[in-house]
């Protein structure tokens, strides 16, 4: 199987930052189709492509954007480029390929909702990519490209709960990246109490080629019920630890076999990771499942960022996992009780296992706590923090047990 | 090196733009000095105690004096399982200095920093944001030497 | 107060704070302005000599010379008139008076008023638009505006302000004074005036004293008394012979603290009441040791008029008793029996001849307090006074000029020296410096005096330095600040160790209130070598 | 209005309404820890969970609107393992000094403890510690014992408007502070104590009624405050016949005009009461000094010397400065007294002072 290259089909051929270069390869005529649109037809025109976000919670962009009040006198775009999943990528290679798709993706979802105003938060981590970005931004404008339709380009400072779409917007604002409690949602009260939509990279970047090639042709792409083309990461013990853009019903065995040419040193599977480390960890047997949002849940995984960590046979599953809590304790932004203590907590007990200090009641509260932290968290971070934990003692408890006294 | 009034008057009519305000005072100083902070939650509205939850709530943002170069080792998943625990070890060696710590001569600094993205050459560390890609813990002296 | 607390929290649109350091002195009242100001966008105009905390969060910032309140407000009302910002309905059915007070104004172009009060025109005009042309404003107040030989022209010339654009009678407007007791309304409720029975009604009138005549059963005077600070002169000039005081400390709260000790030695018979040995008890011939607020019943009424409940929570300390027990001795034994078996009692023969108490009971303020008037007992109070019309029917304006000061700073005594209270201390310090955090956290008095006049004069912060006026000097530390500036220096009367009194002038008096004019004085500061 | 069903019980309640509110309707009290009525929500402690069946995680009653045909369970299995949990890793980090602690019996930890049978933390480990001493005459902070609910930053922020606290660092390090971790004294604090009104747990209490008595121990007193003229409602404690801290009351109907807000006067200086410089007994000068005297001495006394001198000079020789500080009737008597008794109107008080 090959790639498909959508969003990346003129990687390495046009200059990111140049709205010319991207006007050459057909850039921008997305946009004006969309602004010849009536507001309804153009987000009943995405809706009926099946685009889902391509981040976390995989919800029809079409539809988040109908929830929008049109009468709010200012709305905002918010796009989120905090990719903080590690192993994570993807939106920087869009920014870094193309850039100016991300930036008409933002005016045709403005022009959807009625909002001249976009902001970029970029992580902390990609200060190059704000650099590209605000390059990119200026030039479209310069080429008129854009037309009434501002862009501010925003830079975070280190936090992964940031991801979350209510701490961007805090971060935005100024503030600790704490999120809100929802309701209410964004897109009724957001960014300064504005009504907001919040789409990553990859979301806004396929919105040109929809409206340009027609939501029919993009719903015929991958997976029926997420349908399109999915950029994904790969790292650990692959053969080729780079990027790819693939149809969504392509299946997980392809991406480590034929895409990444297999397992290092040819030595053997043991487990991969998809969706960053709040992802599930996949046992061979369920290789053969498509990457789609909903195959993904339906083995107990997300496909979330795209991120594929692949793990050998060598791997101590445990070690893996006690680093992974580590990362949430570190990340977790310590406003609700489950997360912040829960994370806390979880890395002292994995990391208990790990020594060989812990009993077998230690594992017992490792997974009472789990799951108090999965259903109690304020946001997706508690409740993801769990799954990695709670998915290898499913899959790999033997690993657990071996190392308990 | 430039004024923080200046830097933080440079954000003023950024709405909300503290943490862009920090980010240039950090780009000059390293860190974000008192006086700064104290001048750039007056100016964003915001109190004092305030913006000093927004300063330490960020990993990238310091309130105490670092060093020159800030050395951070990404130890998220991709690169824990690349080796970052044995480069760790052979920077600390080669600086004489913990994680979190400023070398005596105020040079380098060296922290963690969960995953910078760079997934693709594994382990990573930045040095003053700057990525360097497959390190090694042979490689360390001969990266670090080029930072004077 | 004209309208209630919670409304400038709530329904005022501006608000115009001239000669209150409300955060300091009001503290809860200062809460709630902060609040409407950030939560709400209240506007927010701050008129005050010093640069106080909520000049901070103010739209507009006035800092202007003590004692220049008539020509600042003056100067307003000129832009408001000129402007035509008046309320003409309002002024039309409502007011008289108005013509004369329009002729006075115009003599205070907003260029004019700048010149008197050294507050930039242009920051008179739009404060003068902010207040005029919100929705509602409320004017608050305190003893910025009344201390002063024009005390009464103050006043009036905030009475004025509302009157001209009609912000009166609705709720978030008003006309304010922030009082600086607990029970200072209920004080003068209650008639404890030289020239009011209860409720305000005129001893020199024949009808009110053959009411109170019949109610006490004894014939009474006619004439006017003299005010706290006409006796305080009698007893100099030694036509007040015996002196009963009550819960007051003269020897710290009155100006001119020597002039006051040589009055009160010129008696031949002080007796004081208190609950310590303060510096006016220690002159005393007889002290009768009173309760604390914790040691009785009775009832408070606060700068809304709103009577609340006192309650009892410990016995008296010691021997001490309970003052209305105490009063109803000794005016027996003077030959006018009282017998009361509680407050209650008392205040149940209150309402009987105190018009604006008479609905008020004792179980109806149980728990929620209640503003008077409250005329009959279905009546739920009264929150917001002058809604239908005045007391006396049309709202009077006043054409009031400005005046200078009586004493103005000159070559000897350079600065003016203002005066009142800080956060952590109340009044005369009698209950505060014995509360042992609040004397611990801030011991000592200082001297607030801006860093250009202490470079002056080689002052550093800290530093104890030497305050004086034609009446006295003190010593006190240096607390170098911009809250003030350059020729003003402000102290606390708190500390009788550096008593504030010592140096201000019992001879500026307000010819009405005879109110002092502690707001400005002469004064210098020295460098201790 | 929105029909949902809580407990198996159909309720209606106006839109808008917070689930919290709903289940008290409908007789079910939930467990809170960072709610509080007035100040901004936060939805942080997660203690006010409820199951809304159909749902994949809980949700916190406290930021949840009603929804038409929501079917709420308030105590279910999930429901209360989540709690339980929850004050384990509370406890986890808590110091346990109950025996010592101001807050004993009235702190919404233990309560809540109990209410779940929670004795020991299963996650029991290390740290963190926070306490460091504040030097200053009026609040104890300490961290030790914070759970992180935020109602002291809210309240500072939003009652006060002092804004001298607010959080430092995120996660688990997470904790309240001044800027730069400082003292309260360097700090925009304005001492009112508002944080130790809203503080769940003993993290916040009074310095000045530190040993005093427990407070639920404390007999409380609701009255007046002595101060200016605001009229601020205040709770006297009572512990022993003395008095040993101020509290507020927070409702409105009982506390009109600060609905609990008090300042740093109101709040921590009340101990001028039992100050041994208190007047305990009557004096008469003699000699020159103060001696201790009889009521009896004392009246009979003052009356003769007051009867004395209005038959030798007239009433108009006479005046008294009855007082802004006490009662009304203690006013109302004094003039009366001056005005019926003596026969002048030589009376006035400090009003203009």
């Amino acid at each position: 199987m090959e790639e498909k290259r959508v969003l990346l089909e003129y990687a390495d051929q046009i200059n990111p930052e140049s709205a010319a270069d991207y006007i050459k390869v057909g850039g921008y005529k997305g946009l004006e189709k969309a602004r010849a649109m009536q507001k309804k037809d153009l987000i009943d025109e995405v809706k009926k492509s099946g685009l889902r976000g391509r981040g976390g919670a995989g919800f029809n962009a079409g539809m988040k954007w109908s929830f929008v009040p049109q009468d709010a006198p200012v709305k905002y775009v918010v796009c989120n480029l905090d990719e903080g999943e590690p192993g994570t990528y993807k939106d920087r290679i869009i920014c870094e390929k193309n850039a100016q798709a991300l930036l008409e993706g933002m005016a045709i979802c403005g022009a959807a909702i009625g909002s001249d105003q976009g902001y970029i938060y970029c992580r902390g981590e990609y200060p190059f990519v704000v650099e590209l970005l605000k390059n990119a931004v200026k030039s479209a404008k310069d080429a008129g490209a854009l037309g009434d339709f501002d862009i501010e380009v925003r830079m975070g400072a280190g936090a992964y709960v940031c991801g979350e779409e209510t701490a961007l917007i805090e971060s935005i604002e100024g503030h600790r990246g704490e999120p809100r409690f929802k309701p209410p949602f964004p897109g009724v009260a957001g960014l300064w109490a504005a009504p907001t939509v919040v789409n990553n990279v990859e979301t806004f970047a396929c919105l040109p080629y929809i409206l340009v090639n027609g939501a029919e042709w993009f719903a015929g792409i991958g997976a029926a019920k997420y349908p399109g083309t999915k950029v994904l990461t790969l790292t650990g013990d692959i053969n080729n630890p780079t990027y790819f853009e693939v149809p969504t019903d392509y299946k997980l065995r392809d991406v480590i076999y034929k895409l990444g040419g297999g397992i290092k040193n040819g030595k053997k599977f043991k487990a991969v990771q998809v969706g960053g480390t709040s992802g599930a960890f996949i046992p061979e047997e369920n290789l053969d499942t498509q990457i789609d949002f909903d195959s993904m849940g339906a083995i107990g995984a997300a496909l979330g960022s795209g991120a594929v960590l692949v793990l050998d046979e060598t791997r101590d599953i445990v070690d893996t996992v006690a680093r992974i809590t580590k990362f949430f304790e570190h990340e977790s932004c310590g406003k609700c009780n489950p997360c912040r203590e829960g994370t806390f907590r979880m890395c002292e007990m994995l990391h208990k296992v790990n020594e060989g200090k812990a009993s077998e009641k230690d594992l017992e509260n490792i997974l009472r706590l789990a799951k108090v932290m999965r259903k109690a968290s304020l946001c997706g971070l508690g409740q993801a923090a769990p799954i990695p934990v709670e998915s290898t003692i499913k899959h790999f408890k033997y690993e657990y047990m071996r190392k308990l006294v | 090196m430039a004024n923080y009034m200046d830097l933080i008057a440079s954000q003023k009519n950024t709405k909300g733009g503290i943490i862009e305000a920090f980010h240039a005072i950090q780009k000059e100083y390293n860190y974000i000095p008192r006086e700064a902070l104290t001048a750039a939650a007056k100016a964003f509205g915001m109190s004092e105690a305030k913006a000093y939850g927004v300063a330490t709530f960020y990993s990238y943002l310091s309130v105490e004096k670092r060093g020159k170069y800030i050395i951070r080792m990404c130890e998220s998943a991709p690169c824990h399982v690349a080796g970052a625990d044995e480069v760790i070890k052979a920077i600390e060696k080669y600086l004489g200095i913990k994680t979190g710590e400023t070398t005596a001569d105020g040079k380098y600094t060296l922290e963690l920093t969960e995953c910078i993205g760079q997934c693709q050459a594994t382990p990573v560390i930045t040095v003053n944001s700057e990525p360097i890609f497959n390190v090694s813990p042979e490689k360390i002296p001969e990266i670090l030497s080029a930072y004077k | 107060m004209t309208n209630s607390i919670n409304e400038l929290e709530n329904d005022a649109k501006c608000i115009f704070l001239i000669g209150t350091n409300t955060t300091e002195n009001h503290p809860v009242i200062g809460y709630k302005i902060r609040k409407n100001v950030r939560k709400n966008g209240a506007k927010l105009i701050v008129a005050d000599p010093r640069k106080i905390e909520l000049a901070e969060i103010a739209d507009i910032y006035m800092r202007f010379k003590p004692g220049t309140d008539v020509a600042l407000v003056n100067g307003m009302m000129n832009v408001i008139i000129n402007e035509g910002l008046l309320a003409e309905e309002f002024i039309k059915n409502r007011t008289e008076g108005y013509e004369q007070f329009a002729e006075t104004v115009q003599k205070y172009p907003p260029e004019v008023a700048a010149e008197i009060t050294g507050v930039p025109a242009e920051d008179i005009i739009k404060a003068a638009r902010l207040y005029a042309e919100s929705e509602a404003a409320a004017i608050c107040y305190a003893m910025g505006v009344t201390q002063h030989s024009t005390g009464t022209d103050n006043v009036k010339t905030m009475c004025n302000l509302a009157l001209l654009t009609g912000n009166l009678g609705r709720p978030g407007t008003g006309v304010n004074p922030l009082r600086g007791q607990n029970n200072v309304q209920g004080a003068c409720d209650m008639g404890g005036l030289p020239n009011v029975y209860p409720a305000y009604q005129q001893v020199s009138n024949e009808a009110n004293k053959e009411k109170f005549e019949k109610a006490w059963g004894v014939p009474l005077s006619g004439k006017n008394g003299w005010t706290l600070t006409e006796a305080i002169g009698h007893a100099h000039h030694g036509e007040l012979k015996a002196l009963y005081v009550l819960g007051e400390n003269p020897m710290m709260s009155d100006p001119d603290i020597n002039h006051v000790e040589e009055a009160l030695k010129n008696l031949e018979f002080l007796l004081v009441q208190d609950i310590f040995l303060t510096e006016t008890a220690q002159l005393a011939d007889v002290v009768l040791p009173g309760a604390t607020f914790a040691e009785k019943e009775g009832t408070f009424s606060n700068t809304e008029r709103r009577v609340q409940r006192v309650r009892k929570a410990i016995d008296p300390i010691g021997d001490a008793r309970p003052d209305w027990q105490i009063i109803c001795e000794l005016s027996t034994r003077c030959g006018y029996p009282m017998e009361y078996d509680s407050a209650e009692a008392i205040f149940e023969e209150i309402r009987t001849v105190t018009p604006s108490y008479a609905g008020i009971t004792y179980e109806k303020i149980d728990a929620t307090g209640i503003p008077w008037p409250c005329p009959t007992v279905e009546h739920p109070g009264t929150p917001i006074l002058h809604s239908a019309q005045f007391s006396r029917g049309l709202g009077l304006f006043h054409a009031i000029d400005f005046k200078e000061p009586v004493e103005l700073p000159d070559e000897e005594y350079p600065l003016i020296l203002t005066t009142g209270r800080n956060l952590f201390h109340y009044h005369t310090g009698t209950m505060t410096r014995r509360a042992s955090a609040l004397d611990e956290h801030r011991p000592y008095n200082e001297v607030e005096v801006n860093p250009v006049t202490a470079a002056k004069l080689g002052i550093a912060n800290g530093e104890l330095v030497r305050l004086s006026t034609r009446r006295g000097s003190i010593e006190l530390k240096a607390h170098i600040s911009e809250i003030v500036n350059e020729k003003v220096v402000f102290i606390t009367f708190h500390y009788k160790e550096a008593a504030a009194n010592v140096l201000t002038n019992a001879d500026s008096l307000d010819p009405t209130a005879k109110i002092p004019e502690y707001k400005v004085s002469a004064a210098k500061l020295e460098k201790i070598v | 209005m929105i029909n949902l069903k809580i407990n198996g019980k159909e309720i209606q309640v106006p839109k808008g309404t917070m689930l919290l509110e709903a289940c008290r309707q409908a007789g079910a009290e939930l467990p809170t820890l960072c709610y509080d009525e007035d100040l901004r929500l936060a939805g942080s402690c997660r203690m006010c969970l409820v199951e809304a069946k159909g749902r994949p995680t809980l949700v916190a009653a406290c930021v949840m609107p009603a929804e038409n045909n929501m079917d709420i369970l308030t105590e279910s299995e999930d429901v209360v393992e989540a709690r339980k949990v929850i004050l384990e890793l509370l406890t986890a980090r808590h110091k346990f000094d109950c025996h010592v602690c101001e807050k004993d019996g009235n702190c919404k930890l233990q309560d809540y403890c109990y209410k779940y049978g929670v004795k020991e933390s299963s996650f029991a480990g290390e740290g963190p510690h926070f306490y460091k001493e504040d030097p200053n005459p009026f609040i104890e902070r300490d961290y030790d014992k914070c759970i992180m609910c935020t109602r002291c930053v809210r309240a500072c922020e939003e009652i006060t408007g002092a804004d001298a606290i607010n959080l430092e660092d995120r996660g688990h390090h997470a904790k309240i502070s001044t800027a730069f971790n400082g003292i309260l004294a360097d700090s925009t604090c304005v001492f009112c104590g508002q944080c130790v009104m809203v503080c769940p747990v003993g993290a916040l209490t009074s310095k000045v009624s530190a040993g005093k008595g427990k407070a639920a121990q404390n007999e409380k007193v609701l009255t007046t405050c002595t101060y200016c003229g605001t009229g601020c409602t205040l709770e006297l404690n009572v512990n022993e016949g003395k008095v040993v801290g101020v509290t507020s009351n927070r409702d409105r109907k009982y506390s009109p005009v600060n609905k609990g807000a008090l300042c740093v006067k109101g709040r921590f200086g009340w101990d001028f009461i039992h100050s041994p410089e208190r007047l305990t007994t009557p004096l008469i000068r003699e000699n020159g000094e103060l001696r201790p005297a009889s009521w009896e001495e004392a009246l009979s006394y003052a009356a003769d010397k007051l009867k004395g001198v209005k038959e030798k000079y007239g009433p108009d020789a006479l005046a008294m400065f009855t007082s802004a500080r006490v009662t009304n009737e203690e006013n109302y008597l004094a003039q009366k007294f001056m005005r019926a008794a003596i026969g002048t109107n030589n009376v006035d008080h400090c009003a203009r002072l």
